[in-house]
This record gives structure tokens, C-alpha cells and sequence, in this order.
């Protein structure tokens, strides 16, 4: 009869599905992948999806896991925060899902992670970086299979500082939201620990998804600063780069971008040389100590010829994410013959060790991924139409990382300048 | 705040308001003619940038020579301008133009709603970037900074033409005459047998024209992603408001305004950027509430 | 009587719902919250007025409720709505004070103006207000109970609807009351509502301090329900939603303000799972129908329907 | 009879117009004063100054001896003098009784938010108000479908149910049909002098002006061109030349 009758019946319908919990082995494992599918961080989301698509399909080719196919249900995080709790939530008291793999976005991470524990459900970080979580509360159901921010700024001031160890300025242009403004705290921190005498001439904080940042070009442009720091990333960063390169300031100032490995290719030959470069984490498609490793091969030909592309940080999280996942439910069914539920399964990721397309990434207790740091400066090549690494560093991620318990922005004003002695894996880029 | 950074601050201003002028004029346009606020001009801005990218992809990906990018601009404006614009203005305002002022508001607010998801659907989620017509100008070095012509030069200069060229037509052409005639006085202009339906589509589909152009000219300087229009929309709320609902030349010099305030925030207190328009709006409103140009309305009885 | 049947039905299936399918509880708690909001767009459409900004008291009071349970660990609700009510009291004040002098666009501008710089403020002062990824709302507790999410979420629910009801029966009588009616003469004939000896500007800030109050009561029960608050509940795009459902609904009856909000969050969160990317399409597309065949929303077709069974000619 | 509505010295224009220059005029309490004058003379201008609709650019108002000049219509309202308007003033969207009940409850302060207009004490009053005018059974329909005549009435009506000591009316019998007029002014005369209301009304019908009003005001150019009783002034022949020989 009238519209409101309608809805009703069928919200009742879609109700009584929910209801019946898997309680033995179910007939398949789902799992909730929460990722931008849309604005300018989908250039994140999408190769993300596809990896997760692309690995799923694999498992599922060899039976499964232990014989269980996966199936995955994605959740777009560009239709804002409150969008992305209540489907999170409704996935998980709807659809059944088995894990959670959350969010992208920081700010999201903040907001998930209490709901997750709230709902008693495994919830993976794949690939978020904000350090605030694990050091403001201890999980028992939340995870993070990859680093956080702390090693990923520490890694990059010890490269800046061993590449160009006399710059006197250094301006910084962020996102305007958790990942911005924390990752701005730790990597000016650790820099002042390192290099007191450093004058920071301009902080810029551009809204999350700002299409123009050309007022702010003017602004460094007539500042000229040593060094510009932007840890933004996806759409947001290609632009910034672009704007910047048509302009020239890439030429007058050194761009120091830790998240850029994500955008080499999208941004070819706009991205000019001499630009420091890092991967949020031993990540890359030239990976010198796997370039060669057939597997690695493999998935990379494999996603390329999906998606046209060659893999990026947020493929190489995914893989360590799911690979995680495997790793947990295969422990679990070796400890006992009853099909693991989400208990069992998170006692399984406890101090878990596994290893996704690169170097293998360790657990700590309270639940944080040790995950290596590599980065690099940007070169021409004419294997490729856009600019590739050279002068590579991978930073081992113990020394770099904040310890269990402490907070990282304390623990980083502690930092010894003698730390910039620390033996590292180099190669260039030819090897 | 070095006199360098001054003129900066200004340049940089003055390309940014001659980007929100040409939104808001057709915005005002329309608002001085048919007496509805067109939310949806966010969504011909966005659109209008849509298919200018997607006109200069394809002309650079079919390998025709890149100046013919430019003309792509004003193609792509007068085509989602004329189209978009008659069919919503025929088919969904003409409906409603007795109806009360809540309303019309609420049409063209569905209107928006249904062309964002139009856009996402056609045009998909990833970033577009197509700055050819920005990349052929090359950039110019002023007070040691390096502009790009297109966005020092080409932005300005074309909200210069519109404005000059709007006024002109306004007010020296006949059908400019009776679009002016119906903003001051419709029942009076109808009484002397102005054919409303007839002013009310042109004004309408030049409106859209407008904010459609403003997209095209905007596409080479930014990344377009979903959302860029309900931004750009609310922004032009302020611009109009502050003018004086109607205003043309009201318009222009509080885009003005609202260009210049938001840059030298950016030079003095980054943190006020976002802030400045609605403050200037909030502002001037509380001030004089039909706006600096605008006309107060008296009830007679 | 006959007529006020099918509504009291659907009424009380409503407050059984949530018993049958868990979760629909966190929904309807978010549309019954929302129709609050929509509730007092409603009050300000009876004056002829729209308010093109009121999210700003539906965002204005939900972050005053998230900084005093952040502030408190958690804190009570009926504190937390308390203070939530306050700060759009306050707010209602400061603002209405100015407002009330406005009319038509630009009563609707000058609304939109204030709410964009609180949405500015919001998103801007990320060591405040936590920036555009907004602030997380640590669990109070419900009439003094220390509760689990289940029961902690169910319990909120049956405060809402209780809210909701007593707020439709309040503003139902008020619009009846001499000062609503007074609201309504507004409308039509200001002038020779001061003649009668009253001051219109103080007859409608009681109705815009009444509008800011439900959006205010709305926006604390999302943060509450919801664990978060963030910059996009203040958005120019939320204030024109809480319009569109008011219309939707049927702005002619205090039940138009929560049959919308109900019919819009299921489109919502029905549409998200199966047509993710059209859901605003749709929505649209049922706005316009609405207003160009039926603007008397989903009551005036509702009490159409009911009068062409009886056989009376439909309402023009 | 004591002065109730004095006018001084009032001075007002509008670009150029001089819509009052200089209007000095006494009512006394209890009677009946008919105004009459060419259109555009200041009539409508003159009761808009006494009402404080406009506030003149010189001249001031009293009422009882309080000073009302610049007060706004509101405040006059509540001291005692009501109008009705040449063009009709009423709540379109609400019932002949729902208009005079909202100017019932302003007077008697009956304006808590719980009660129901329709449920007010003074509804028995109200509907004998309109029976006296033949209104009752309209009582129940919206002002927006009654014609003209019939909305003129409800308006004069409303203006009579705040209880006012002074009635400004602006030409309340236009629009009223020739048979009726009479029928009309007899009933408000008989109603204005049982409650001891005293009024001032604009009108062009002489006929009415003669059998109604103790003294005609002769309006020309904002000014006061003739004072007195009908008999004299509508004799007068500077007056039936350039004001009724129109």
C-alpha cells in the first residue's frame, strides 16, 4: 500500500537471514575489505581491491582455505566515515563475515578499531599507518600486519640525512587529517632529535581531496625551501606533484615524499629526478633482493596483465594482509580438528610470522607488524617510461620503531644522532 | 607579509576568484530571472569539467595537434550548457514555477543529487587529469615565482570577457534588455507581453553555459574527482549572496573578495582558508542582508 | 478514527522491529534521530521559512556531546542529551537572534553561512575536533547501566522512539497552540500579525529556538548511536537533506517528519548494498515525483489514498 | 469629550511626494470622523503614521497623552487603537474563526505553546462578533476562497476583536455591494456605539459620509483642506469643486 509497508516487509526478510550464525564448518569464509572505491584516494583502493580479488581467486584455485572457498565483500571508504562504521557494522552482524580487513584512511582505522573490539571480531589494519592506536589502548582482536607511522619517518629522515646531510630549510605540505597531521609530529620530531639546527619556514595542512593546491606552490616558491616534505599520497599527491613540476618548484627545492612509490608510474615523466621516494615499507616492483625471486615475478606479470599496472605499497599490504589471514587459519586447524572460530583465529595471529611478496614481517605482542623500510631517489631509465629508484636503502625495522608500551612521539625526541652511523643494505639501481 | 608575497597573494587571488565569478555569475543570472537558487550548478561545473577532460583525451589520444584543446573548452561548455540546461529547465522548472519558493529549491537540489551519481556513473571515480591547454601556454616567472600563463593569464582574462561581454549584452541588445526587464520587474515585463518561457529558457541554458565554462577552464588546473561540484556550489552560494542576489557586477567583485581573502589566508593563517568565504559572507549579510549590491524589497500594503 | 489505524500499526511494529532483526535497531535509532532533526524543519516550513543551515545544530550538538563523554570517559546520557540540548539552545540563541530577521533566500543564505563556518571549524581544527576524520564517542552509560553494545544499542533505540514520540505529540500540540498558530499566520500575513499586538520576530525565534532544539536533540542521539561524530554531519548537503526528507515525508503533518526520515535511511542502506553508486539517483528521482505530482509527500498521499476510499474528492 | 487621538504637525515624504506636510488633527472620544479626499492625498499615509507603520519626519502623535509617535504597531496595538485595511489583512491560509481567535489570544495574553487556538475560552465571543456581521456561516472556511466584500468584513471584525477604544478604518465599505453598504455601516454604528469605540474612516461614498459621521476631514496634497460637520463642509463650494466633483 504505501511505500513505508513495503520497506518494512522487506527490512523484516532481510532480517531472518541474519540470524543463523555459521556455527560449524561453514560452506565458505567471507571476509569484509574496507578500501576507497571512490574519490581521489581510489588510486589506492582499486589496485587494492584487484590484489585482494587476485589473491582470493589463487587460494580458491588451490580448494580454498583447508577446503573452504573465500569470498570477499568490499566497502567503500570514500563515501565517508559514518558510511563506513555503520556497513562495517552491518557486515559483520548481516553478512557473517569470518575477518575484517580495515580501512585505508587513518581517521577510519581510529574509528574501527574500538567497534571491532566492541563486536568481537578479528580486524586486520592492512593498510592504515596512524601509531596512535596500539599506543592510546591495547586490542585483543586488532591487528596490523604492516609498520606504522614511526618507522616509516624515522627510515625517511635517516635516508634525507645521509643523502643531503647540510639542508638548513624544510617546509611540509599534508593532508589535513590524522595521517597528515601525526605523521608531520613524529617526522619533524625525529628530525630536530637528529639535526637540531634544521628551520622549519612553512606548515600546510590542504583539505583531504583538494583538487588546487596552487596558492600553496606560490607560497613555497617564494620561500624556496632545501627541502619540501609530503607525506600525502594517492590522487591527492599526484596532483600536488604536478602542480609543483609545471611551476618548476620541484626544481628549486628537494621533494622528500615517503609515500610516492605508490605513484611512480601514474606520474611518468612529471616526476622529475633527485626526488626521495619511499614505499611505506620494503615495497617495490624493482625490489633488488626479489626482483629475480620467481613468485615475485609471477604476481607482478599476473596484476599487470589485470590491471595494467605494475603493483604499488597498498598491493604488496594486501598480500601481507591475507597472507596473514592464511597463516592464522592454518595454525588454528593444526592446534585443533573444530573449524577455527574468530577466538581461535586471533590467538593464532598472536606474535604471528609470515611473510606476503617481500621480506617476511614479525607480530610483536601487542600487535604491531615489524615491517623493513626502503627507500630511494628517483632516476630516468629507459627500461621504463616513468622514474625508478636508485641509491636504495632498506632500514631494519627493529632499531626503528617505537617500543612496546612507549608513545612514539616521546620516544622519538630520545633519538641519538649517532643513529645516522647505522650500517644499511644499499643498491644502485643498475644491480 | 614581504611585498613580494603581497603580489603573490594577489595573483594568486585573482585567479582563483575569476574561476568562482564565472559559476557564480550564471548562478546570479539565473536567480535574477526565474527567482530560483539553482543548486545544481555545481553539477554543470563538474560535468562541464568532465567532458572538457574527456574532449582533451581524446584529442590528444587521437593525435590531432594539442591547441585544438582550447576550443574543446568553450565546445564542451556550450554543449552541457545548451543540453543539460534546456532539459532540466523544459522539462522539470517550467513544471514548477507557480509552486512555492521551498520547492523549486528542492528540484533542483533532486537535480544535483541525481547528476552526481550521473557523473559517477559516466565518468567513473578515478581522478581525471587533461592539462594540455594548460601544459602549451608554458609558465612565466613573476617576483621570482613561476606562474603558468594559462592560469595567470587565460582565467583571468576570459572572466574579463564574460563580464564585459554579459554587460554588453544585458544592456544594449534586445533580448538583453528583456532578461534585465524580467529580473527587475516580471509581472510589469509580462504585462508588455515579454514571452516569459522563452526568457526564462535563455537565461537558464546561459546560466548553465556559464558554470559549465568554469569547469572546462578549471579542468586543466585541477584533478576532477567526485565532489568537486558540491564544493564549488556551495562557495558560489556565498559569492551571490554576498553580491546581492542578481548582481553581475556585484558578482565579480565578491568573487573578488572571497579569491583574495582565501589566498592571503593561505599566505598569513593557512588554517583560515577553508573559513574566509563564509566569514566575508556571514559578515556582509548580517550587515546588509540583500547583499553590497543588492536591492532591499519593501511590502506595500 | 478508522484513518489514524494503519499509522499506529506500523507504530508499534516499529518498536517490535528491532527484536526480530537485531540489526535494524542502529538504523531505525538513525532515522528516528534524523526525523527529530526533520521535525524541526517542519516547525520552521509551517512559518514559510527553510533553513538551508540547520545542520549546523544537529552537528553543533552531537560534538558537544562527543567532548563531554570524551571529557567524562563515557558520562550518562540523559547528561550527554542535556548537553547536547543546551548547546543548540545557546547556539538557537546566538544565531536565531540575527536570523529571525531574515526571510525567504535569505533567511535560508544566512543559515547556510553560519553552518558553513561551524563545517569550516570543524574540519579545520584538527587538534580539537579531530579534524575531518571527526571524533570517536566512548560508550555512556543509560540510566546509570553500564551496558554491552546489544543492549547498550536496544536501550538507546527505546529512548529514541519514546523522544520521537513525545516530540511529535509537543510540537503537534504546539503548532495547534496560539503561538504556533501565530508561526503559521507568519506565513501569510506578518504585517497583520503585528497589528494583532505581537512581535513577529519573537514569534518566530520561539519557533526557530523549537527547530534548533530537535535538530540539536537529533544530531546528540546519532553521535550516541552512532560512536562518532564528524565535520559531514554540519555539511550544506546534510542541512538540505534534512529538507528533502521534511518534503518527502509531507511537511503537513508532524508524522511526514519521521516517515521520511524512515523511507529515506532504508533507500539508503538498501540501495548501499545493492546498487552502491545510484542510491542518490534514485532518492532524487523519487524527490521530484514527489514534488512535481504529490507535494504533499508521503502523508498527503497516505491521507489521498485514504480519502479517495472513502469516496471524497482528493484534496486539491 | 476629551481628546483621545491628537496628531501634530506631522510631516512626511516620499522622493519628493509630500504625503503629510503639516497634518495637525484632534479626534475626540466617542466620535465618528470620516476622511475623504482625491486618491493620493495622505489619507492611508495618515493612519499608517497613527498606526506606526511609518515614522514621520516631523510632528509627533499622542493617544490619551501618551506619546505614540515612533512607537511600533504592536505597542499602539495593545494601547487601544486598531485598523483595518484598504486591501484586506487577513491569514489567507486560515478559517474566518482561526483568524479572529490568534487576535483573541494576543489580547487576553492566552498564548501557552500547550493549549489549542480552537479550544479557546474566547471562541463564543468571537462567533457572536461574526454573527453580527452575518459572518457565522463562513466561521469555518479559509479566508483565500471568500470573496472581497466578505474578506473586507473579516477584516473590520478582526481590527473589533482586540476590543480597541480607537477603530482607524480604511474605506470599509469598498468592495461592498451599493445595498449592502448601508446595511453594513448600520451594523458597525450600532456595534461601535454600544462598546464606546471611537473610529476614523476613509470614504469616498458621500452618502455614507453624510448619514455616518459627526465630522468630515477634507484631505488635498497632505493636507487638511476642511474641518467640520458634513453638512457645512460637503456644502462648501471649495470643496465640492476640487475634492467631490471628481
Amino acid at each position: 500500500m504505501s511505500i513505508l509497508a513495503r520497506a518494512l516487509a522487506a527490512c523484516l526478510l532481510g532480517g531472518l537471514l541474519g540470524v543463523a550464525q555459521a556455527a560449524e564448518r561453514p560452506e565458505e569464509i567471507v571476509i569484509g575489505i574496507t578500501a576507497f572505491l571512490s574519490g581521489p584516494a581510489s588510486v589506492f583502493g582499486e589496485p587494492g581491491q584487484a590484489a585482494a580479488e587476485m589473491i582470493i581467486d589463487n587460494i580458491n584455485a588451490q580448494g580454498g582455505i583447508d577446503g573452504v572457498p573465500v569470498r570477499a565483500i568490499y566497502v567503500d571508504e570514500g563515501a565517508g566515515g559514518e558510511h563506513v562504521v555503520s556497513e562495517y557494522r552491518r557486515l559483520v552482524q548481516q553478512e557473517g563475515v569470518s575477518a575484517m580487513l580495515a580501512s585505508i584512511s587513518s581517521g577510519n582505522c581510529n574509528q574501527i578499531a574500538p567497534v571491532a573490539e566492541d563486536l568481537k571480531m578479528l580486524n586486520i589494519m592492512w593498510d592504515c599507518g596512524t601509531q596512535r592506536i596500539f599506543e592510546e589502548g591495547d586490542y585483543r582482536y586488532v591487528f596490523r600486519t604492516q609498520a606504522n607511522a614511526t618507522p616509516e619517518m624515522v627510515a625517511t629522515v635517516l635516508y634525507l640525512l645521509k643523502t643531503k646531510p647540510d639542508f638548513q630549510t624544510i617546509a611540509v605540505v599534508n593532508q589535513d587529517y590524522a595521517w597528515g597531521r601525526e605523521s608531520w609530529k613524529i617526522f619533524s620530531t625525529a628530525l630536530k632529535a637528529l639535526k637540531p639546527d634544521v628551520q622549519v619556514v612553512a606548515e600546510l595542512f590542504p583539505k583531504f581531496g583538494a583538487p588546487d593546491y596552487s596558492t600553496e606552490i606560490s607560497r613555497l616558491s617564494a620561500l624556496r625551501p632545501d627541502v619540501v616534505l609530503s607525506t600525502s599520497w594517492g590522487g591527492d599527491l599526484d596532483t600536488f606533484v604536478r602542480q609543483s613540476a609545471q611551476r618548476g618548484l620541484t626544481g628549486m627545492s628537494t621533494f622528500v615524499l615517503p609515500l610516492a612509490e605508490s605513484s611512480l608510474q601514474r606520474l611518468g615523466k612529471d616526476l622529475p629526478e633527485g626526488v626521495i621516494v619511499g614505499g611505506r615499507g620494503d615495497h617495490y616492483f624493482l625490489h633488488p633482493e626479489f626482483r629475480d625471486d620467481p613468485a615475485f615475478q609471477a604476481f607482478s606479470a599476473e596484476f599487470r596483465e589485470k590491471t595494467g599496472a605494475y603493483p604499488i605499497y597498498p598491493v604488496f599490504h594486501m598480500a601481507q594482509a591475507l597472507a596473514a589471514l592464511q597463516k592464522a587459519y592454518e595454525i588454528a586447524l593444526e592446534n585443533s580438528e573444530a573449524w577455527p572460530d574468530t577466538e581461535a583465529l586471533v590467538d593464532a595471529m598472536e606474535g604471528i610470522e609470515f611473510r606476503g611478496l617481500t621480506r617476511p614481517v614479525r607480530l610483536r605482542e601487542d600487535h604491531q607488524g615489524l615491517e623493513d623500510q626502503l627507500l630511494g631517489t628517483t632516476v630516468h631509465s629507459d627500461t621504463h617510461d616513468f622514474a625508478v629508484l636508485d641509491n636504495i636503502m632498506i632500514f631494519p625495522a627493529d632499531p626503528i620503531t617505537t617500543p612496546v608500551g612507549q608513545i612514539s612521539e616521546e620516544w622519538v625526541e630520545t633519538l641519538d644522532p649517532a643513529m645516522l652511523e647505522m650500517e644499511v643494505d644499499t643498491y644502485q639501481h643498475g644491480q | 607579509m614581504t611585498p613580494q608575497l603581497l603580489w603573490l597573494a594577489t595573483l594568486d587571488g585573482v585567479a582563483y576568484a575569476a574561476l568562482v565569478f564565472l559559476v557564480a555569475v550564471g548562478l546570479t543570472l539565473i536567480f535574477g530571472v526565474l527567482r530560483v537558487l539553482n543548486v545544481a550548478h555545481g553539477s554543470f561545473y563538474a560535468i562541464g569539467a568532465y567532458t572538457a577532460a574527456s574532449l582533451g583525451i581524446a584529442i590528444s589520444s587521437g593525435g590531432l595537434p594539442g591547441w585544438l584543446s582550447y576550443p574543446a573548452l568553450i565546445l564542451a561548455a556550450v554543449l552541457i550548457g545548451t543540453l543539460l540546461g534546456s532539459l532540466i529547465e523544459r522539462q522539470l522548472l517550467a513544471r514548477i514555477y507557480g509552486k512555492e519558493e521551498v520547492l523549486q529549491l528542492l528540484v533542483t537540489f533532486a537535480v544535483f543529487m541525481i547528476l552526481e551519481d550521473v557523473q559517477r556513473l559516466v565518468w567513473g571515480v578515478q581522478p581525471y587529469f587533461q592539462d594540455t591547454p594548460l601544459r602549451l601556454l608554458g609558465t612565466m616567472e613573476v617576483a621570482g615565482v613561476f606562474y603558468t600563463r594559462y592560469q595567470l593569464l587565460v582565467l583571468p582574462a576570459t572572466a574579463l570577457v564574460v563580464l564585459v561581454g554579459l554587460r554588453l549584452f544585458l544592456r544594449h541588445t534586445l533580448q538583453g534588455r528583456v532578461i534585465l526587464a524580467v529580473t527587475q520587474d516580471r509581472e510589469a515585463a509580462m504585462a508588455m507581453g515579454i514571452d516569459a518561457h522563452r526568457v526564462y529558457l535563455t537565461t537558464f541554458v546561459l546560466g548553465a553555459s556559464f558554470a559549465a565554462l568554469g569547469g572546462a577552464l578549471a579542468s586543466p588546473t585541477t584533478a576532477l574527482v567526485p565532489g568537486i561540484g558540491s564544493d564549488m556550489i556551495v562557495l558560489s552560494f556565498a559569492v551571490v549572496a554576498t553580491a546581492g542576489l542578481g548582481q553581475v557586477e556585484g558578482a565579480a567583485l565578491a568573487a573578488l573578495l572571497m579569491g583574495l581573502g582565501r589566498s592571503f589566508a593561505v599566505y598569513m593563517y593557512p588554517e583560515f582558508e577553508v573559513l574566509m568565504p563564509y566569514l566575508i559572507m556571514v559578515v556582509v549579510l548580517l550587515i546588509r542582508p540583500q547583499g553590497l549590491f543588492g536591492v532591499a524589497e519593501t511590502r506595500r500594503i | 478514527m478508522l484513518r489514524a489505524l494503519p499509522p499506529v500499526i506500523l507504530a508499534l511494529l516499529l518498536a517490535v522491529l528491532p527484536l526480530l532483526a537485531t540489526w535494524t535497531t542502529v538504523v531505525l535509532t538513525l532515522a528516528l534521530a534524523k526525523g527529530l532533526a526533520v521535525l524541526g524543519i517542519v516547525v520552521l516550513l509551517r512559518a514559510g521559512q527553510v533553513s538551508f543551515g540547520h545542520a549546523l545544530y544537529f552537528a553543533a550538538s552531537g560534538y558537544a556531546a562527543a567532548f563531554l563523554a570524551g571529557s567524562l570517559g563515557g558520562g550518562e546520557v540523559l547528561v550527554l542529551l542535556l548537553a547536547g540540548l543546551a548547546t543548540s539552545l545557546l547556539l538557537g540563541l546566538a544565531i536565531g537572534w540575527f536570523v529571525v530577521g531574515y526571510r525567504y533566500i535569505f533567511f535560508a543564505m544566512l543559515n547556510l553561512a553560519f553552518s558553513m563556518v561551524l563545517y569550516s571549524l570543524l574540519e579545520k581544527f584538527f587538534h580539537i575536533t579531530g579534524g575531518s576524520d571527526g571524533l570517536r564517542v566512548p560508550r555512556p552509560t543509560l540510566l546509570g547501566m553500564t551496558l554491552e553494545r546489544a543492549e547498550f544499542e536496544l536501550g538507546l533505540f527505546y529512548l529514541t522512539l519514546g523522544l520521537a514520540v513525545l516530540a511529535a505529540f509537543l510540537v503537534h500540540r504546539y503548532l495547534a497552540s496560539p503561538p504556533g498558530q501565530a508561526l503559521a499566520a507568519l506565513k501569510t500575513n506578518e504585517t497583520r500579525l503585528e497589528y494583532l499586538g505581537v512581535s513577529a520576530r519573537a514569534v518566530f525565534l520561539g519557533g526557530y529556538l523549537i527547530s534548533a532544539l530537535l535538530a540539536g536533540l537529533g544530531g546528540t542521539l546519532q553521535a550516541l548511536v552512532q560512536g562518532l561524530v564528524t565535520p559531514e554531519m554540519g555539511y550544506w548537503v546534510a542541512s538540505g537533506e534534512l529538507v528533502f526528507i521534511a518534503i518527502l515525508g509531507g511537511a503537513g503533518h508532524v508524522i511526514g517528519a519521521f516517515a521520511g526520515a524512515l523511507v529515506y535511511e532504508f533507500v539508503q542502506i538498501y540501495a548501499a548494498a545493492f546498487a552502491a553508486d545510484v542510491w542518490q539517483l534514485i532518492l532524487g528521482t523519487v524527490l521530484l515525483l514527489i514534488i512535481l505530482f504529490a507535494s504533499r509527500g508521503l502523508v498527503g498521499m497516505y491521507q489521498d489514498l485514504w480519502r479517495r476510499g472513502e469516496g471524497k474528492e482528493a484534496a486539491p | 469629550m476629551s481628546a483621545l487621538l491628537e496628531a501634530e504637525d506631522l510631516h512626511i515624504n516620499f522622493g519628493g511626494v509630500q504625503a503629510a506636510g503639516g497634518i495637525s488633527l484632534t479626534v475626540e472620544s466617542g466620535e465618528r470622523l470620516a476622511i475623504i479626499g482625491p486618491n493620493g492625498a495622505g489619507k492611508t499615509t495618515f493612519i499608517n503614521i497613527c498606526t506606526g507603520y511609518l515614522k514621520p519626519q516631523q510632528g509627533r502623535v499622542r493617544f490619551r497623552d501618551a506619546e505614540i509617535t515612533a512607537r511600533p504597531p504592536r505597542a499602539i496595538t495593545r494601547l487601544g487603537i486598531a485598523r483595518s485595511f484598504q486591501i484586506p489583512q487577513l491569514f489567507a491560509e486560515h478559517t474566518v474563526l482561526e483568524n479572529l481567535l490568534l487576535g483573541a489570544a494576543v489580547r487576553d495574553r492566552a498564548w501557552r505553546p500547550w493549549w489549542r487556538l480552537s479550544g479557546l475560552g474566547q471562541r463564543a465571543e468571537m462567533l457572536e462578533l461574526l454573527a453580527l456581521f452575518e459572518l457565522q456561516t463562513v466561521a469555518g472556511q479559509t479566508i483565500a476562497g471568500l470573496p472581497e466584500g466578505v474578506r473586507k468584513l473579516v477584516d473590520i471584525a478582526l481590527a473589533l476583536a482586540l476590543r480597541p477604544q480607537l477603530l482607524l478604518m480604511d474605506e470599509p465599505t469598498s468592495g461592498v455591494s451599493s445595498q449592502e453598504k448601508f446595511t453594513v455601516m448600520d451594523t458597525l454604528d450600532r456595534v461601535l456605539r454600544e462598546r464606546g469605540v471611537t473610529a476614523v474612516f476613509v470614504e469616498h461614498d458621500m452618502e455614507v459620509v453624510s448619514r455616518y459621521a459627526h465630522r468630515v476631514a477634507v484631505w488635498s496634497g497632505g493636507r487638511i483642506q476642511a474641518l467640520g460637520p458634513p453638512d457645512t463642509v460637503l456644502n462648501d463650494p471649495a470643496v465640492r469643486a476640487d475634492v467631490i466633483g471628481l
